[in-house]
């Protein structure tokens, strides 16, 4: 019997094991590789929230989903291919397989005891077998008899089996090997064994996927990437090297005052590393600290952000406000996670919106924008800065644990390419300087940082006078001032461009969409598209202000359907600002992404009203 | 340093009306800064005062420099943040018992461990002023307050003991009217590197009016108080005839000339003696059985948080390949699609 | 020359001078007596930021204005009489007397000097006189002549003239000394001597006014008070007693974990008291240990309460969340006060609406509600603590600076007419304890408290599951949970009072408010009424949940306009719930609350449309 | 105390899975805690277990006791709360460095500070564990971490000397698998009324694995531990051979039978002397010149919060005339009219 040969536009692949079983190793090899060779790429890790839970429960089971071909803007709702390390592993994951998709599993691990760990029996998972393809691989068997000869102990020797598996995925996607036999040789340089060991077991899954006949053979149909340069990156390394990036562009020191959380954490860890660019980070002793002392770094003239999650955004509300009044640039970028409290941490989740909106006390306007891929999280951060700086105030970009934690190919620019940041320091030679003596254009005040000589004056967080800055109780002040602040972040909409509709501009149905929902929701209009169902598609990326074009699109449509991984926030948002438009919720509040095939049952829903 | 000094005190006086209460210690610390600023060699323009909340705290308002009036309990973090995104600045942190030790006292105890280098001036009325009258962790236990209206259940701080605690590298103790000795405190304050101390006690005639008396008292202070100067003999008294001495673990008070005591006998103050120890005992000596300690108590050499950091991006700096956002870009594993 | 009568219905009376002149004291005297001899009265005292600014200047006034007579509602928009004891005073309340009424100074103490400490020229404030009825008092002067020959130091008796001043006021007023006296013999118990100067300069002061015939005489009609008990209470003294109450009718142990912020501090004072009732009021180390040494204290059994005002709540909005997901009952009362950052500490104001609503991370709902006056603010803590106890959530109650430190006689209760309170905690002799199993009616579910033998359980603030509060990661009971804790809150609609229409239910045009702007606001739609022009009010106290009867209400009218000191919250927030309704907004955001004549001037143009 | 215990360890057991890496050292710790409950007189339902958020703050759901999993930095006054809310109740905290003394540092002073009756299990493993590795403020100065890929450039907190900073009645220190003895010391934290400060030295196998090493391996354990007893001399070493003892105000190893000294010599243990100069200078012996100190360090009796807030509501409800809320309505000046 022939391979059969499948093909594909695209796959789904999920590698699915312990915490400790090298998952997310193995998931990063394949999307890298699938990126060397011209494939576009989405990836979604998905761990758990203790560091590593018991051994073999469902509870430990750490995945890697990627998504590689064609056409790819999300990591996939179902996997065409699931390996799955251990009985845990399947069970977790068996209601995302695709119908009559491969399962490899390592038969080894499958053992009465696995099964017990796994809390399920035998035959009930069996049942999950029905309907795929299921190949029962003696992975760790056969990477003990691999490495036998290689003086190797028993336990290093087991840790290779990810190889094995790896190995076994490259020959099904026909993707080559050799980029992550450099992989292994660079991290092992030391320890060239090691290496080899590795090499040698991933070359023998390969071989072994070969000569099995059950396994099925995928062609991947070639894709059209643009020309460019390329790399990998997750939204949060994207997010940090933004920040760099416009730090650079306004030709200021970067400081970014922190506390490690998850799902942000990887922001300052970002950020420490490139001292050699002159980047301050700052673990402070909380996120109050992380805050405030960016706000410090801001008054003495540096470009100052910092970065969070949820529970951290909330301790830092009252210091945004300092940063309101003083009219300080600042950067707060929240990663958003499962809420409420300590809420699902691992998960991601768009509930922070109205926090990032609202969340602080008095009248305290500031503009929020949200990244809505892993590779755009570099641009929102660039853009989140160069408003910071521009305009004289806080920004919070938002993003979530699904676009941080998730990696893509990304053509990354030539600094050249980017516009530079023109900050509003006065300059040296002013005559005097007024703090608060508006530009009657943008209302922004001018900066003046210590050490410049002659500009000496006073911040802080009472009511300030309007020009001088002085303290002031005065009660109409209060108003001028209020409604100064107001505008200021309002007339941002004249410097950020209008919103573009995808899809069928012409449509009757609009879908809308913020922030990290636009793989899915683009992919799931797209494909709509493709069997003749007409929608447009509205994505949000500013959302404070909205773009000044919002209310002259909503008005072309007759059905706007607002879709939030949350229970209505945006959506409420629209209503407040434009009341005489119908919309329709689309909500989903389980700490996962949309499936593009929800979404797709809904918008057929919508459509044929 | 140049002989001719650059600015008088008055230079450092801004054009906002002073607000405190006539008679409150702020206003005479506040003339013991501006002549310590006179008299130090930094340029007016690189001053930076910064504060929390509370009345202490509206300090920067009255200064003729960039100051920052921040919010409550986070002149520590404020304060942090200045100094190291621009280590040249003299940065003066002004902060009350309530900022710093209740809301800020986390702050406070960072900055201290981090040994940011900052002047710390800690005004201590032992109680909340700006919200008329409650009772503040370095409030007396038993104190009625607003709060605390049958008395405080709570045993206060000492603040040079938190000091210490937090492993500090500078602490020095002052009188709100001892204008000379505060300036001549302070210039050594700015001259430490690392996060400089100075408790002030401050009377509040307000809500805590005189509750410093049993130090400061005309007819007491003599025998309450002991001046301490570094390499000088730990010496007090009216007669100037008391002294410390070392009895096992714990310091006594003597007389010279009594039981065979000389001057000789008597403990010689070393601000720069790193073993905390003594210095910790001089924190604690309390009314009545000791006179209460002013001066500098420590100052010892330690690395200062940014300048360290200013050390670690230098080397950095001089190994990496990676100079600037293009390198970074292209560095690792990238590739071309043509 | 006979002295001119005034024959009113009420009057409106204000005292200004410096910080240390005693006028706090002054105008609670007259308030107190108006109330005992059967005023309504309402009161609005008005301070500096600082606690003492430096004497004779416009920033050091302290001022306190009153109203008394039949109807009363507000503290009054223009005084009738004005007290000013130097020029700053005059200065700063210029501008808040009615057209003829009458100024009496302190002719002594408008020197040249003190004129430029106030910061105004000699003419230039002798214009402002025009139009009033002025009387120039030589009060300090004749202090001293009162008191010449009573042995006290000068300083003693200058500190006096304010009771020269009470003197003549209640002589203006037709308002007896006695009870002042008794207050005075009271206050001076160990010092005869001086109450008897204080008593003394009064009777001077009063016989004075007498004596001048420029004085005017007023005669205040007489109200129809209702029969019952009566107290002053302030809105902040309310609020603690409504939570003191609350815990007696619930047979729990009161705690208050809090740190002082203006205005909300007296609430924590107030409970400091009231050890006598077993209360325990906590003073922590920052807002954070107020709000989670509750948050223990909840756990623990307790009735557990907080309260702040603005700053402080954002500080709290993380533990909030923990509340909300642990589902603990806690009352946390937020003092609004002027905003952003530090802001305006000592003036009111309406904009920490959205900061209760949303500032929080996470689907995180929380009840809202809003008191109205000063003495409801009892009526609305205890409110907010049954609605705690008897839904197991926390709760926010929002007063502000203007109800908070107003005053008004206060009918006051008996206990036994107050309902008790049905805490959640289960029986001791219940078989087992479910910690999240809720009752189908309410979803609320059941507490038990450390000490009860057998129902040991642990809560958190990782999301739970569903019935056993374990931690749970399963995507589905996320949602579960999330719908749950959102329908819990809905639900309380069933049990809090339908919102009733004031004014005229059948006119065209609706006035929506919200919280403290109730007195103005019902003022100023009865007066109209009586000049012919048609309003309905309706009035907000329960923000979340709305009264289940509102969007009915809404349905009724024609325009709706929405009055807030704010830049308009609610009414986005009604947008969001009922987008369907035109609204109109009418705000006002200066630290002080609407005056009655700029609401009627906006009602009149509303309600001609 | 009734010679037969009502509980065995497993009693304290819970039935959700213990979710920390094999290997951890919390596990020993647990073991350790629910021994100690074992031994203890309380009823099982008067148990209290509250935590921040780390991996060290998850106990609380392994324990079958009541338990509250808080928020981050927050265990402190979530147990304060517990405890002056109902002082009948054992209260123990359980929190990580991370917790305790990064973005907690203020709750944990200031419980301290307020002698508030818990007992306090820090486990400090000198890293962040739960958010996989970052560096704590007990790290060493120079470690590399995720957030200090050069190294920190913060000098670490020593724990006890800031309870001691802090004014703390007792101090004690452990190690996470010497589970006998740690046992014996929560016995004797529980016993002591007020904030019992027990640190414990927790190993994080996959973050900050065998930082403790150079204290805890086989070869060297003898000669750098000295377990404290109160009234015991202060002796140590593989041979039993080694003390301390004082030399002017610094402690220093001796050698008994070398250079004359004797046992007789040797500092005896004194847990219960109040001046804390000789229980700071044990707290601070370090590596490699100096044992490091283990058992309790420091017990001495002070009023605890929780008392005397009973006491004051005693004492104000025997004096005042309101004693329910009828009475406070109408005290005061009201009227009636009529
Ligand atoms: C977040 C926050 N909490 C509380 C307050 C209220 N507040 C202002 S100053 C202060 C305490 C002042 O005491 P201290 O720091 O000793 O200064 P002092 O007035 O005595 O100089 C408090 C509680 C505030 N402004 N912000
Ligand atoms: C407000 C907030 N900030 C940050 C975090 C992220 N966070 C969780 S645990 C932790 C530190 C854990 O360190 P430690 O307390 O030492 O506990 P360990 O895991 O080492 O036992 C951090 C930073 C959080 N959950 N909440
Ligand atoms: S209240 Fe006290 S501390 Fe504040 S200004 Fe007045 S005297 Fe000074
Ligand atoms: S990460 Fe470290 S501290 Fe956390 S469970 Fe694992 S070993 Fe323990
Ligand atoms: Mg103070
Ligand atoms: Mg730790």
């Amino acid at each position: 019997m022939a391979k059969k040969i499948i093909e594909v536009d695209q796959v789904v692949v999920k590698f699915a094991g312990d915490s400790g079983d090298g998952m997310q190793l193995t998931g990063t090899q394949l999307s890298n590789t699938a990126a060397l060779v011209g494939d576009n790429v989405s990836t979604f890790p998905d761990y758990p929230a203790e560091i590593r839970a018991p051994q073999g429960t469902v509870g430990g089971v750490s995945g890697f989903q990627l998504h590689f071909g064609k056409t790819v803007k999300t990591p996939g709702d179902f996997a065409d291919v699931l390996v799955a390390m251990n009985p845990a592993a399947l069970k977790a994951n068996a209601k995302w397989i695709k119908d009559g998709g491969t399962v490899i599993i390592d038969i080894d691990a499958f053992t009465e005891k696995n099964f017990k760990k796994a809390g399920c029996e035998e035959d009930k998972l069996k049942n999950l077998y029905e309907g795929y393809n299921l190949i029962e691989a003696p992975i760790s068997s056969l990477t003990k008899d691999s490495l036998a000869e290689t003086g190797l102990d028993a336990k290093s020797i087991l840790r290779s089996k990810n190889m094995f598996a790896l190995g076994i995925v490259y020959n099904l996607f026909g993707r080559p090997m050799d980029h992550s036999f450099n992989f292994l040789d660079a991290k092992f340089g030391k320890k060239p064994q090691i290496a080899e060991a590795n090499k040698k077991t991933m070359r023998d899954g390969f071989n072994y996927a070969l000569a099995i006949q059950a396994m099925p053979s995928f062609r991947i149909h070639s894709s059209q990437i643009e020309k460019g340069k390329y790399r990998n990156i997750s939204g949060n390394q994207a997010a940090a090297w933004g920040l760099l990036a416009a730090a650079e562009k306004a030709e200021l020191p970067l400081f970014l005052g922190s506390y490690p959380i998850t799902p942000a954490t990887e922001i300052i860890q970002e950020i420490a590393k490139r001292r050699d660019l002159g980047a301050k980070s700052f673990q402070a002793e909380d996120e109050i600290g992380g805050i405030v002392t960016s706000i410090g770094a801001a008054f003495a003239g540096n470009f100052a952000c910092t970065s969070t999650s949820g529970p951290g955004l909330a301790l830092k509300s009252e210091a945004i406000g300092l940063a309101v009044i003083t009219e300080l640039p600042l950067v707060v970028v929240n990663v958003q996670r499962g809420g409420p409290s300590t809420g699902l941490p691992t998960k991601t989740e768009q509930s922070d919106l109205f926090q990032a909106l609202y969340g602080r006390n008095g009248e305290s306007p500031v503009p929020v924008i949200a990244a809505s891929t892993p590779s755009n999280c570099f641009d929102y951060a660039f853009e989140a800065s160069r408003i910071a700086l521009e305009h004289m105030t806080p920004v919070l970009l938002l993003t979530d644990g699904f676009i941080a934690n998730g990696t893509e190919p990304w053509k990354y620019p030539a600094m050249a390419d980017l516009p530079k940041i023109k900050t509003k320091l006065i300059s040296k030679n002013a005559k005097e300087y007024v703090p608060y003596d508006r530009d009657p254009e943008t209302l922004v005040r001018p900066w003046a940082i210590p050490g410049m000589e002659g500009f000496e004056h006073r911040l802080g967080g009472l009511e300030k006078m309007d020009k001088t800055g002085n303290v002031s109780y005065i009660a109409e002040n209060h108003e001028v001032m209020s409604i100064y602040r107001d505008e200021k972040i309002k007339k941002i909409a004249d410097y950020i461009p209008e919103i573009e509709v995808e899809g069928d501009k012409d449509a009757d149905t609009l879908v809308i969409g913020w922030g990290s929902t636009y793989g899915h929701i683009t992919t799931a209009v797209s494909q709509l598209k493709e069997g003749g169902t007409k929608l447009a598609h509205a994505h949000f990326t500013y959302i404070n202000p909205l773009p000044r074009n919002t209310e002259e699109v909503l008005s072309k449509y007759k059905n706007i359907v607002v879709c939030e991984i949350n229970m209505g926030q945006f959506i409420n948002y629209l209503r407040m600002k434009f009341p005489k438009f119908n919309y329709e919720a689309y909500n989903k509040i389980q700490g996962l992404p949309f499936t593009v095939s929800e979404l797709k049952e809904k918008f057929i829903e919508v459509a044929a009203k | 340093m140049s002989t001719e000094k650059k600015y008088t005190f008055k230079d450092f006086k801004s054009d906002q009306e002073v607000r405190w209460c006539p008679g409150c210690g702020d206003i005479a610390i506040m003339n013991s800064v501006q002549k310590a600023m006179a008299q130090l060699d930094h340029n007016k323009e690189d001053y930076a005062v910064v504060s929390g909340i509370g009345c202490s705290s509206r300090f920067p308002y009255y200064m003729n420099t960039y100051g920052f009036h921040g919010i409550h309990g986070r002149a520590g973090v404020l304060a942090s943040g200045v100094k190291a995104a621009n280590p040249k600045l003299s940065v003066w942190q002004i902060t009350g018992d309530g900022d710093a030790l209740a809301i800020g006292g986390n702050h406070f105890i960072h900055e201290i461990r981090r040994n940011i280098d900052v002047n710390l001036l800690l005004f201590n009325n032992q109680i909340y002023g700006l919200t008329k009258g409650q009772y503040s962790p370095t409030s007396l236990l038993g104190q009625v307050t607003k709060t605390s209206p049958y008395g405080t259940i709570e045993e206060p701080f000492h603040p040079g003991e938190l000091v210490l605690g937090a492993r500090g590298t500078f602490f020095a103790r002052s009188i709100d009217n001892k204008v000379k000795e505060t300036t001549n405190i302070l210039i050594e304050a700015d001259g430490h590197r690392g996060t400089s101390v100075v408790e002030i006690l401050q009377n509040c005639v307000i809500f805590n009016h005189g509750f410093y008396n049993h130090i400061v008292g005309k007819d007491v202070r003599d025998d309450n108080q002991i001046w301490l100067e570094h390499g000088k003999p730990m010496i007090f008294g009216k007669e100037k005839n008391k002294g410390l001495v070392i009895d096992g673990l714990k310091l006594k008070v003597v007389t010279i000339g009594e039981d065979g005591i000389t001057e000789a006998d008597i403990l010689v103050h070393d601000e720069k003696e790193e073993n905390p120890t003594l210095h910790m005992a001089l924190i604690n000596m309390q009314h009545p059985n000791f006179p209460t300690a002013f001066g500098v108590i420590r100052a010892v050499k330690k690395d200062t948080y940014d300048s360290l950091l200013e050390k670690q991006i230098e080397e950095v700096k001089a190994k990496s390949n990676i100079l600037c956002m293009d390198d970074l870009l292209n560095s690792g594993e990238t590739w071309t699609i043509e």
